[in-house]
C-alpha cells in the first residue's frame, strides 16, 4: 500500500529527476507515461489516476512539469494526490517557482527533501517551514550541526519552541468568498459562501489561544437567547493546530498557533444568496462582420456598502477584430490573451446600475473548427470591505501564555467574489 | 515522393514543416504529434528509417536538429538521406555554419532554400552551386526592391 | 506600430510556460487582426511572416489568410515571395480562398520579365504541394506545358515537376505530356534531365501502358548513366567521388520499369547495370544508394544469371554490414527479391531470423516480412515455434504485427488441420488480444468442415477456456464459447470418441460444461458480445445436453429478468435475445429442430 | 553557485576525471566531485564504476556529503553487491552517531540497499535504533523493519522485530505509532492472507491508536484511519466508539484524512446496522455529519476532486441518503477539467429525482451544447438515463432530446437516438409519436451503435411506421459492410417486419437477409441466429410470431450499478484507494512483485 517511486517529468514526459523508494517500478514505466497519457486523451479518457501494464500512475501537472507517483499496489489514491500537492508546496517554499530549472539547479536539495518527505513509499513529513529548519539551502549549510527539530515527531508539529516577538500581536481576517452560478435566463443555479479565518500570529513562547464566534450550534447548546444573531456554519475545517476532539465536545476552538500566517479555519454556508452584483449581457449580431454587446451591471447590496475593484470579464470570440467599447462608469479594455473584454469599476456602491456597449467584427474566413459550443460564462470579481454575507462575528480571541504577556487581536471582515459566473446566452 | 519534410529540435519543437501531399491542418498536427516521440526516442545507433502508417520516415539528426522526411514505402531510403544532407549543406553555406537559432529567426529563408531544392516532393536541383546562385539572385531582387522604394523590403 | 518578426520570436522564446506563450500569441494575433482591418500595406509582408510563425507554433491564423492573397496580387517580388510562402504554410487544399488565387497565378506564370516570379508561381505550392484542385489543374495545364519549353533551365525543371502534380491530380491530362517529357532527356542541364526522368516515372506509374512508348529511350538512358559513371565529369554534381547520385538512382529506377518483362530492353541495359554494380564503391552512403537501386533493377528485369549473381553478392555484403541502415535496405531488397529468387534469400535465413529479434524495431519489421515470405511447408513447424517463442518476449508495440504474421503463416502453410488448430489456439492463448476476428472465423469455417477433428478441437478449446476464463481475450472467448455450444456434447467421453495421439486426458461431465458457461457469463457480464455468445451457446446446448436443460434455461432466463442498460455499450443485445430464447421453451416441439447442428459454410466457396 | 552547471558539460574522459577528483584530498573539491557524479546519475549516465571511490567519501562529518554518498549507494549497491559490503562499517558507525539525523539516515539507507549479504549486518544497528531515545530515529527504524522483511522475512521474525513493532504501537510518540502501524500492515500484506494476524488488534491497541489519531501528523492519521477500516469488528458498541473518535477528523483540512475518516464511519455504519433497531438513529446522525465534508471535497484541487468524485459515486450507490439533497453541488463548472465533469455527470444522474429533475435537465441541456464532444455525448446519454430512471420525468426528458436533435449536430443526434431506444425499451408503446422526428435523421447515422438503435426502433415499431420496409431496405443495402452489431439488428428487424407486415417486399427482404447472413458471412454468431430464425419461420410461422414478437420485459433502470458485494467491499474497505477509483477489486490490478534482492557473493 505504498508508492514505488516519484518522478518529475518535463512537459514532453522526459525524466528530470526521480526517487525510487521500492525498486519495483523501473524508470522505463515513467518513460511510457507520456504515450499512455496521449492515448488516453485521444480516447477522451484522461484522468489523474491511470493504469497500464500492472502499474498505477497518479500524477499532477504543475506549470511545465508532471509530478508522477507510481505503484503496483492498492495505495490510498487520495492521500497520494494530496501528498503530491504538498510536495509542490514544499518545493515552492524552497525555490519560489517549481519548474525544470529550479529542480535541476537544486538537485541536491531535491534529493534530500525526497528522502525526508517519504520513506519506503509512505508519506512522512511535509511541513515546509519545519523542514527548512534542518534541510537548508546552500547559503545556510555551514551553520552548526543540524538536528531534527522536535516538531517533526512532536504532537505540535507546526511550531518550534522558543519563539520570541517584541510585540505580541494577532491579526485575524474573516474573508468570505461568494461562489455563484447564474443561468443564462438569470436564475441562480448554484450559490454558496466559503469563509476563511486567516490569522497572522506574532506571539512568543507556546501560546494557548481560544476563539469565540457567534456560532449557532454553540449558542443553542448554551441555551442562549436569540438576542444575538448567530450563524449556522457548515462543514468547518480547522488547521491541524486546532484540537478537533475538543471542538467536537463543546464547540470550543482552542489551539496553539503556528508562527506567522496560516488559515485557522474554513467554513461553508450554502443558503441561497441573491447575486451581490448581477450582470446582464444582450448579444446582437446583425451580420458576421459586426456583433454588439449590451451589458448592464447592477449592485444588489445595501447602499452604505461599497464594492471595490470590480472587474467584469465578458467573453469574446477568440478571433474578434478590434473590439471597441463605451461604458457609463469605470473603464473597459480588450484582453486578447483571455479572449475577453474586461470592464473595471474602481468603486461600485450598493443599489447602482452601470452599463457598457461593445462592438466587434469577425474575420470573413472562419476558423477550421470554429466552436459550435457555447461561449464561456461572464466572470465577476469584487471585494466588499467591512461586510460578511453570513454575518459571522469574532466575539473574542483569548491568548494565554505562561509568561503572561498581553496580546492584541486585530480583526477585519471582508467579502470577495469566489467562482462568480453568469452564463452567456 | 517525399510527402513532407519536418525539422524538429531535440525538444520536439517544429522548426520547419513542408507538406507536399494533402494534409489538412488537423492531420498536419497529428502527424507531428505522432512522429515526434517516435523519432526522439530512437537511440542514435539504430537505423535512420522508421515505418509509420503506410509511409516511411527517413530521418537524420544534425546536432540539435532532426531532419525528417516522410517518403513512399518504395522510395530509396539511402538517397533520401542524401537529399537531407544536401539540404543541410546548402543551409550551412547560406547561413555560414548554420545553427538552430538561424532557422528559428529566419525560418522563411529556410523555406525559400527548400523550395529551390525540392518541388512537388521531388528533387529539382542536384547542384548546390545552382541553388546558391538562385537564392542569391532572389535575395538581390529583394534588396534592390527595398533600396529602390525605400520601403522595408524584408520582414525583420 | 507593430513589432518586428524578430522581436515576436524573441518574446515567444522568452516564455517559460505554454500559458505565457499563449498570452503573447493572443496579443499579437489581436494586433494583427487590427492591422489587417486597417489595410496597412507597408507592413503586410512582415505581418504575414508573423502569421506563419504563429501558425508554426500551432495557433489559429485563419483570420489572416486573405492577406497572403493580397501579397501575391501585388507587383513586387518581395511581396510575392512572402505571399506564395504564406499561401503554402497557412492554407490547405480545402480552403475556398485558394480559388481566388487562380488569376494572380496565371499572370505570374506568364510573366516574361522576371523568371523568378514565374518560379515562385511554379513552386509556390498552389501547384506543387497538393493544394491544387482538379479544376485549377485543368486551367493551368497549358501554361505549365508551355513553360517546359522555356529557354531558362530554371523554369524548365520546375515546370516539369509541376506537370507531375498536374497529371497526378487530373490523370486525363497525362496524354499531352508524354512526348514532351521524353524530350527532356536530351536537355543539357542535369537538373532538367532529373526532372524529366522523375516525370517519366510518374507517368509510368499512372499509366503503365505508356511503357511501350518509352522503351525506345533505353539507349539514351543508358548513355546518360554511362556518362555519369565517368569520374570527375561534373565537379558541380560530385558527391564523394560520385557524379549526381540522385539522377543515377532515378535512371536506374526508370530502367527497371522499362526492362521489366521485356527481354530485349533488359538485354540492352545489362552492360551498364553490370558496370554500375561492379564499379560503384559502397563505402559511402551515396554509392550504396546507387547499388541498392541497381540491385533492385537487376532483380526486377529479365536479367541474365551472371548479373543476378552480382546483385545477390551485393546483397550478401549489405546484410553482413555493421551499419544498420545498410542492413535495413538489404532486408528490404530481399523482401522484394524473394519472389524472383527464393533460393538466394533462403541462404540467409539464419541471419534473417536473428534480425527478427534485433533491438531496432525498423529492422525487426523488415525481417519479419521476410521471414513471412521465407516460410514453406518444409520449415513452417520450426519457424512457427521460433516466432511463438519470440512473441512471448517481444515488446507490446510489436505484438500486433507479429501475431498477424504468425496467424497468416499458420493459415497458409499448415501441414495438417490438427497442427493448424493447435497453433491457432496457442496464439489465441498467448496473444489473443491481437488475433483478428477474421482469423478466428476462418478457423471455425475449417472446423465445421472437418468432422474428424471437431471433438478434438472442442476439447482443446475447453481446456484453453478453463485455463483462462477471466483473462481470455474476446477472440478466444467468443470462439471457444461458440465451439462448446456447437459441439458441447462431444466433450463427454462417451460422445467425443477416443483421444488423439499425444492428447492430454480430459474427463468432463455435462454439468461441468454448463458450469463453465455460467462462469463465463458471470465474469464477463459487462461485455454484451460475450454474453450474447454465451446465451446462444447455452440455447444450443439445450439440444445437445438434454439433462442440463433446466440449468441452461435458468441461465438464459437470468438475462430476461435482469436486463441492464450497460453504460459503455448499450446494445439491444442480451436482453431481447434471452427473451426470444426464453420464448422458444414454450415451443418444445420444435426446439430441437431449431437448434440442430449449424450447416457448415462451403469451404471451397469460402476460400475463393 | 547553483548545481545547474553540471548538466551542461559532457566531456570525454569524464569518468576518469571524476575518479581523480573523488580521490582529491581537498574536501570542497571532493564534495563537488560527488555532486557531479550524482548529477551524472540523475541524467541517466552510468557511473556505477565509481563505486569504490564514492564509498570512500562516506566517512565524513559533512552531512550533505554523507547524504549524497548514501543516495549513490541506494542506486548502485545492487549492481555492485560485493563492494556494497565496504559500506557496512560506516553504516554501523553512523547508526551510533550522536546526531539523531545521522542515526536515522543510516538506518533509513541501510534498508534500501537490497543486498542479501548486508542484511545480516543491519540487524544489530536496527535493533538499537528501534529502542533509540529519539523518536525521529525510532520512527525511521520502524519503517526499516518493513524494508528488511521484504528482503528476508525469516530474519525479521527470528530477531523478534515483529514483537518490537507491536510494542511500538504503544510508543509515547504518535509518529512512531503511525509508522509502526504502517510497517506492520505492509508486513501483513506481504505475508499474504495465509499469514497470521500480525497486528493482533486488541481493544487496548485500538485505544492507543485512537489516542494517537488526535496527535500525529496528517499522514499518520491517514495510516491509522486506513488500518481502522481494516479492523474487523462485529460489535456495534465498538463501532460506535471508533466512529465517535473518528468523526472529528471530518473537520480536518486534509482531504485524505477526511476521506479515510468517511471510510471508517461508513464501515462502522455497517456494524451498527447489525445492532439493535438497525442503528437507524445513529446512522442518520452520522450521515448528516458526513454530507458537508463530502461536499467540501469538491473544493479541493481537481485531481483530488476526481478521486473524491469516484468515491462519492460509490457512496451514493451504497448510502443514497447521505447526499440525496446535494445534487446542485455536482453541477459542472465551465472550467472543470473534463475528467471532473464526466464524474460529476455520473453522480448527477444518480442523484436525479422527481424533485430536482427540472433543474438537472436544464443543466444537462446546457452541457449538451458545450464544445467537448465526449462531454456532450455523455450529457445526452445522461438525459436518457434520467428518463429511464424517473418515469414521471420521461416526457420532459424526451422533449429536451428532441430539441437537441433539432441542432442537427451529428454526434448529438446519434447519441440521442441511442438513448431514445433505451427509453422505448423502458416504456414500450408510449412515445412512438416521436419516431417520425427520428426518421428525419437517418442519413446522418454513421456510428454502429446509433444505426443499430435506429434499426431496432424500426423493427420494433414496424407496424406503426408506414414506410418501415423502405427504411429497412435502405439500411439493408450496406448489409455486408456493416459491423456485426448492426447486422444482427438488421436481421432481427427484418424478421419482425416480415412477421408484422408480410408483404411481398418484406418477403423478398427476409429471404435476401437470411441467405446473406447464412452463406455470405463467416460470423458464426450471426449465422446461428439466422439459421434459428430461418428454421423457425419455415417450420412454424405462428411459433415464430410468438417468439419474436413477444412482449419484451421492461428494462431495469439500475444502470451501471456495481455488484452489491463488490460495492460493499469498495465502500467500507477500500474507499479512497486506487480500487475505489477504478471501481474494481484490488486483485484485478495489483501486481505486486517481490523486489529483486541481490545476493552478494561471499
Amino acid at each position: 500500500m505504498a508508492i514505488s517511486a516519484i518522478f518529475f517529468l518535463d512537459i514532453k514526459g522526459r525524466i528530470i529527476i526521480f526517487r525510487d523508494y521500492r525498486g519495483d517500478v523501473s524508470p522505463k514505466y515513467a518513460e511510457k507515461f507520456m504515450s499512455k497519457i496521449n492515448e488516453m486523451e485521444e480516447a477522451g479518457k484522461l484522468s489523474p489516476v491511470i493504469y497500464d501494464d500492472g502499474v498505477t500512475y497518479l500524477y499532477l501537472q504543475v506549470a511545465n512539469l508532471y509530478l508522477l507517483a507510481v505503484t503496483r499496489t492498492n495505495v490510498n489514491a487520495c492521500s497520494t494526490l494530496v501528498f503530491l500537492h504538498r510536495l509542490v508546496d514544499v518545493f515552492r517554499h524552497y525555490f519560489q517557482e517549481l519548474e525544470e530549472e529550479s529542480l535541476r539547479d537544486n538537485f541536491v536539495i531535491v534529493y534530500e527533501l525526497l528522502d525526508e518527505v517519504m520513506d519506503f513509499g509512505y508519506p512522512q513529513f511535509t511541513e515546509a517551514k519545519i523542514l527548512a529548519e534542518y534541510i537548508k539551502t546552500d547559503a545556510y549549510r555551514m551553520e552548526a550541526t543540524v538536528k531534527p527539530p522536535m516538531a517533526v515527531t512532536n504532537a505540535v508539529s507546526w511550531r518550534m519552541e522558543g519563539i520570541r516577538h517584541k510585540k505580541n500581536e494577532v491579526f485575524l481576517d474573516v474573508v468570505e468568498s461568494v461562489n455563484l452560478l447564474v443561468s443564462s435566463t438569470g436564475q441562480v443555479v448554484l450559490s454558496d459562501v466559503v469563509g476563511v479565518l486567516k490569522m497572522r500570529a506574532f506571539l512568543s513562547g507556546m501560546p494557548e489561544c481560544k476563539l469565540g464566534l457567534n456560532d449557532k450550534v454553540l449558542f443553542e447548546s448554551q441555551g442562549r437567547s436569540s438576542k444575538q444573531k448567530a450563524v449556522e456554519l457548515e462543514d468547518i475545517k480547522f488547521h491541524q493546530c486546532v484540537r478537533l476532539a475538543r471542538f467536537e465536545n463543546d464547540r470550543t476552538i482552542s489551539f496553539i498557533p503556528p508562527d506567522g500566517a496560516f488559515d485557522l479555519m474554513t467554513y461553508r454556508i450554502s443558503q441561497n444568496i441573491k447575486p451581490l452584483i448581477m450582470v446582464d449581457c444582450i448579444v446582437e449580431k446583425p451580420s458576421r462582420s459586426r456583433t454588439e454587446y449590451l451589458v448592464k451591471a447592477r449592485s444588489q447590496f445595501k447602499e452604505r456598502s461599497q464594492a471595490n475593484t470590480v472587474e467584469i470579464m465578458l467573453p469574446l470570440p477568440a478571433d474578434a477584430i478590434s473590439p471597441t467599447m463605451k461604458c457609463t462608469q469605470g473603464s473597459a479594455a480588450y484582453v486578447p490573451e483571455k479572449s475577453a473584454l474586461v470592464w473595471t469599476i474602481k468603486s461600485f456602491p450598493g443599489g447602482k446600475e452601470y452599463s457598457l456597449r461593445c462592438h466587434f467584427g469577425l474575420p470573413s474566413v472562419e476558423a477550421e473548427d470554429e466552436g459550435k459550443g457555447k461561449m464561456p460564462p461572464i466572470k465577476v470579481k469584487f471585494e466588499i470591505p467591512f461586510f460578511t454575507v453570513s454575518g459571522v462575528q469574532v466575539r473574542y480571541l483569548k491568548v494565554i501564555e505562561k509568561s503572561g504577556y498581553q496580546a492584541l487581536p486585530w480583526v477585519r471582515y471582508i467579502t470577495t467574489s469566489g467562482n462568480y459566473e453568469i452564463r452567456m446566452v | 515522393m517525399i510527402h513532407f519534410v519536418i525539422l524538429m529540435s531535440r525538444q520536439g519543437k517544429v522548426r520547419l514543416a513542408k507538406w507536399y501531399s494533402t494534409y489538412n491542418m488537423k492531420e498536419r498536427a497529428r502527424v507531428v504529434k505522432e512522429i515526434t516521440p517516435m523519432i526522439l526516442a530512437r537511440p542514435l545507433k539504430l537505423c535512420n528509417f522508421l515505418d509509420w502508417k503506410n509511409i516511411k520516415l527517413v530521418y537524420k539528426r544534425y546536432a540539435s536538429l532532426y531532419f525528417v522526411c516522410g517518403v513512399d514505402a518504395a522510395d530509396n531510403e539511402l538517397i533520401t538521406l542524401e537529399i537531407i544532407h544536401e539540404f543541410v549543406e546548402v543551409l550551412d553555406r547560406y547561413f555560414q555554419n548554420v545553427c538552430e537559432l538561424d532557422l528559428i529567426f529566419n525560418f522563411h529563408k529556410a523555406y525559400y532554400i527548400l523550395d529551390e531544392l525540392l518541388v512537388a516532393g521531388e528533387l529539382q536541383e542536384p547542384s548546390k552551386k545552382a541553388i546558391h546562385k538562385h537564392i542569391h539572385d532572389q535575395d538581390q531582387l529583394v534588396e534592390s526592391a527595398k533600396n529602390g522604394t525605400g520601403e522595408d523590403g524584408q520582414p525583420k | 506600430m507593430s513589432i518586428r518578426l524578430r522581436d515576436l520570436i524573441k518574446a515567444v522564446r522568452a516564455c517559460k510556460t505554454a500559458a505565457e506563450e499563449r498570452e503573447v500569441i493572443a496579443k499579437e494575433s489581436a494586433a494583427l487582426r487590427e492591422a489587417f482591418r486597417e489595410q496597412d500595406q507597408s507592413y503586410r509582408h512582415r505581418n504575414v511572416a508573423k502569421l506563419m510563425y504563429i501558425h508554426m507554433l500551432g495557433y489559429p491564423t485563419h483570420f489572416g489568410q486573405m492577406e497572403t492573397l493580397k501579397l501575391i496580387a501585388g507587383s513586387g517580388f518581395p511581396e510575392k515571395r512572402m505571399g506564395y510562402l504564406g499561401l503554402m504554410i497557412l492554407l490547405d487544399e480545402r480552403q475556398e480562398v485558394l480559388m481566388l488565387v487562380t488569376n494572380s497565378l496565371k499572370m505570374d506564370l506568364n510573366n516574361t520579365k522576371n523568371m523568378y516570379i514565374v518560379g515562385l508561381a511554379l513552386t509556390g505550392d498552389v501547384l506543387t504541394c497538393g493544394h491544387i484542385s482538379a479544376e485549377m489543374a485543368r486551367d493551368l495545364a497549358p501554361d505549365v506545358e508551355k513553360l517546359m519549353d522555356c529557354p531558362a533551365p530554371y523554369i524548365r525543371k520546375k515546370a516539369a515537376l509541376c506537370a507531375l502534380r498536374v497529371i497526378k491530380k487530373v490523370p486525363e491530362l497525362l496524354e499531352q505530356f508524354v512526348d514532351k517529357t521524353a524530350e527532356l532527356l536530351n536537355d543539357r542541364n542535369q537538373a532538367v534531365v532529373l526532372s524529366g526522368v522523375t516525370l517519366m516515372l510518374q507517368i509510368l506509374e499512372l499509366d503503365p501502358s505508356v511503357v511501350d512508348k518509352y522503351r525506345p529511350t533505353v539507349p539514351s538512358l543508358c548513355r546518360i548513366l554511362r556518362s555519369l559513371l565517368q569520374a570527375g565529369v561534373s565537379p558541380e554534381h560530385d558527391i564523394g567521388g560520385i557524379t549526381n547520385p540522385f539522377l543515377q538512382v532515378k535512371l536506374l529506377r526508370l530502367l527497371r520499369l522499362l526492362g521489366r518483362g521485356h527481354a530485349e530492353s533488359s538485354d540492352a541495359m545489362s552492360d551498364i547495370l553490370a558496370q554500375v554494380a561492379s564499379n560503384i564503391e559502397g563505402s559511402r552512403n551515396a554509392g550504396n544508394a546507387i547499388l541498392y537501386e541497381c540491385v533492385q533493377t537487376i532483380m526486377g528485369i529479365e536479367s541474365i544469371g551472371g548479373l543476378r549473381v552480382l546483385a545477390i553478392n551485393i546483397l550478401g555484403r549489405f546484410l553482413s554490414n555493421k551499419d544498420n541502415n545498410i542492413r535495413y535496405v538489404a532486408l528490404n531488397t530481399l523482401a522484394k527479391v524473394v519472389s524472383v529468387d527464393t533460393q538466394a534469400v533462403q541462404r540467409h535465413r539464419a541471419t534473417i531470423v536473428e534480425c527478427v529479434k534485433d533491438a531496432d524495431v525498423s529492422i525487426r519489421r523488415r525481417a519479419l516480412e521476410l521471414v513471412y515470405s521465407l516460410v514453406n511447408e518444409a520449415n513452417i513447424r520450426t519457424l512457427t515455434r521460433e516466432l511463438l517463442d519470440y512473441l512471448a518476449v517481444s515488446d507490446a508495440e510489436f505484438k500486433p504485427d507479429l501475431t498477424a504474421k504468425i496467424c497468416m503463416l499458420i493459415q497458409r502453410f499448415a501441414p495438417d488441420r490438427r497442427w493448424y488448430f493447435d497453433q491457432l489456439i496457442a496464439v489465441m492463448m498467448q496473444a489473443g488480444a491481437y488475433v483478428k476476428d477474421e482469423v478466428a472465423r476462418a478457423m471455425l469455417v475449417h472446423l465445421t468442415n472437418t468432422p474428424d477433428l471437431q471433438a478434438y478441437a472442442t476439447r482443446a478449446f475447453y481446456r484453453a477456456l478453463v485455463a483462462n476464463v477471466d483473462g481470455a481475450a474476446p477472440t478466444l472467448l467468443h470462439t471457444a464459447v461458440w465451439v462448446i455450444g456447437e459441439y458441447g456434447e462431444m466433450l463427454l467421453p462417451s460422445m467425443g470418441g477416443p483421444l488423439l495421439e499425444g492428447e492430454p486426458q480430459l474427463a468432463v461431465s455435462d454439468t461441468e460444461v454448463v458450469s463453465l458457461l455460467e462462469t463465463v457469463v458471470r465474469r464477463h457480464r459487462s461485455e454484451p458480445a460475450a454474453v450474447e455468445h454465451a446465451l446462444t451457446a447455452a440455447m444450443k446446448l439445450t439440444a445437445r445436453l438434454p439433462a442440463q436443460v433446466g440449468r441452461l434455461k435458468t441461465l438464459i432466463a437470468r438475462f430476461t429478468t435482469c436486463t441492464q442498460l450497460d453504460v459503455q455499450t448499450r446494445r439491444v443485445g442480451p436482453g431481447s435475445w434471452s427473451c426470444e430464447y426464453g420464448k422458444v421453451f414454450s415451443h418444445e416441439r420444435i426446439r430441437p429442430q431449431l437448434l440442430e447442428r449449424m450447416p457448415a459454410l462451403d469451404e471451397a466457396e469460402y476460400l475463393r | 553557485m547553483s548545481d545547474g552547471k553540471y548538466f551542461s558539460t559532457t566531456k570525454r574522459g569524464e569518468i576518469h576525471e571524476f575518479k581523480e577528483e573523488l580521490r582529491s584530498l581537498d574536501r570542497p573539491k571532493k564534495k563537488d566531485a560527488v555532486k557531479k557524479v550524482i548529477a551524472a546519475m540523475t541524467v541517466g549516465k552510468d557511473v556505477s564504476m565509481l563505486f569504490p571511490d564514492v564509498v570512500n567519501c562516506m566517512q565524513t562529518d559533512d552531512l550533505e556529503l554523507k547524504k549524497l554518498v548514501y543516495l549513490y549507494l541506494i542506486n548502485y549497491a545492487k549492481t555492485q553487491p560485493d563492494l556494497a559490503i565496504m559500506a557496512v562499517n560506516t553504516f554501523v558507525k553512523d547508526s551510533q552517531d550522536p546526531n539523531p539525523l545521522i542515526r536515522a539516515l543510516a538506518v533509513r539507507t541501510m534498508g534500501c540497499i537490497r543486498v542479501d549479504k548486508i542484511t545480516e549486518y543491519l540487524c544489530d544497528p536496527l535493533q538499537r535504533c528501534l529502542k533509540d531515545d529519539d523518536p525521529y530515529v525510532r520512527k525511521t527504524a520502524a519503517i526499516c523493519v518493513a524494508k528488511l522483511y521484504d528482503i528476508n522475512p525469516e530474519l525479521v521474525e527470528d530477531r523478534g522485530f515483529l514483537d518490537m513493532l507491536r510494542e511500538m504501537l504503544s510508543d509515547a510518540n504518535p509518529m512512531v505509532v503511525a509508522n509502526a502501524l504502517a510497517a506492520l500492515q505492509e508486513i501483513q500484506e506481504l505475508a499474504g492472507s495465509g499469514g497470521k494476524d500480525l497486528l493482533q488488534m486488541t481493544s487496548q491497541t485500538l485505544n492507543k491508536l485512537l489516542a494517537a489519531l488526535n496527535e500525529c501528523t496528517e499522514w499518520g492519521q491517514v495510516f491509522i484511519l486506513d488500518s481502522l477500516a481494516a479492523y474487523d469488528t462485529r460489535d456495534p458498541r465498538d463501532a460506535e466508539k471508533i466512529a465517535e473518535r473518528v468523526l472529528p477528523r471530518l473537520q480536518h483540512v486534509n482531504s485524505a484524512v477526511v476521506l479515510s475518516a468517511v471510510k471508517v464511519i461508513l464501515r462502522c455504519m455497517d456494524v451498527v446496522a447489525l445492532g439493535p433497531g438497525g442503528g437507524e438513529e445513529t446512522i442518520k446522525t452520522w450521515s448528516k455529519k458526513m454530507a458537508p465534508p463530502l461536499v467540501t471535497l469538491l473544493a479541493a484541487e481537481p485531481e483530488v476532486q476526481y478521486v473524491a468524485l469516484r468515491n462519492i459515486n460509490l457512496i451514493v450507490q451504497r448510502r443514497p441518503a447521505i447526499l440525496a439533497n446535494e445534487v446542485k453541488v455536482f453541477f459542472c463548472k465551465y472550467n472543470d477539467p473534463l475528467y471532473v465533469k464526466m464524474e460529476k455527470l455520473e453522480i448527477m444522474i444518480r442523484l436525479a429525482s422527481d424533485k430536482n429533475i427540472d433543474q438537472v435537465l436544464l443543466e444537462l441541456k446546457e452541457y449538451a451544447q458545450e464544445v467537448d464532444v465526449d462531454f456532450v455525448r455523455k450529457s445526452v446519454r445522461a438525459i436518457g438515463r434520467c428518463a429511464v430512471a424517473l418515469e414521471k420525468a420521461t416526457e420532459r426528458c424526451i422533449n429536451v432530446l428532441l430539441e437537441l436533435i433539432q441542432t442537427k449536430v451529428s454526434y448529438v443526434v446519434q447519441e440521442a437516438i441511442i438513448v431514445i431506444k433505451d427509453i422505448f425499451r423502458r416504456y414500450p408503446n408510449q412515445y412512438e409519436s416521436i419516431i417520425a422526428a427520428l426518421c428525419d435523421n437517418l442519413d446522418s447515422l454513421d456510428e454502429p451503435e446509433a444505426k443499430s438503435s435506429m434499426v431496432w426502433i424500426i423493427g420494433e415499431y414496424a407496424d406503426r411506421i408506414d414506410n418501415a420496409d423502405e427504411l429497412l431496405e435502405a439500411f439493408l443495402e450496406t448489409f455486408p459492410e456493416e459491423t456485426a452489431m448492426v447486422q444482427l439488428q438488421l436481421l432481427t428487424a427484418t424478421v419482425k417486419l416480415f412477421l408484422k407486415k408480410p408483404t411481398e417486399s418484406a418477403q423478398k427482404m427476409i429471404s435476401a437477409v437470411l441467405s446473406c447472413a447464412t452463406t455470405e458471412t463467416d460470423n458464426p454468431d450471426l449465422r446461428d441466429r439466422a439459421y434459428i430464425y430461418w428454421r423457425l419461420l419455415s417450420t412454424d410461422p405462428e411459433a415464430a410470431k410468438d417468439v419474436v414478437l413477444a412482449e419484451k420485459p421492461v428494462i431495469a433502470d439500475d444502470s451501471s450499478t456495481l455488484d452489491p458485494s463488490l460495492l460493499e467491499q469498495l465502500v467500507s474497505r477500500y474507499l479512497a484507494t486506487v480500487a475505489a477509483v477504478y471501481h474494481r477489486p484490488p486483485e484485478t490490478f495489483v501486481s505486486r512483485q517481490r523486489m529483486a534482492v541481490t545476493l552478494g557473493v561471499a
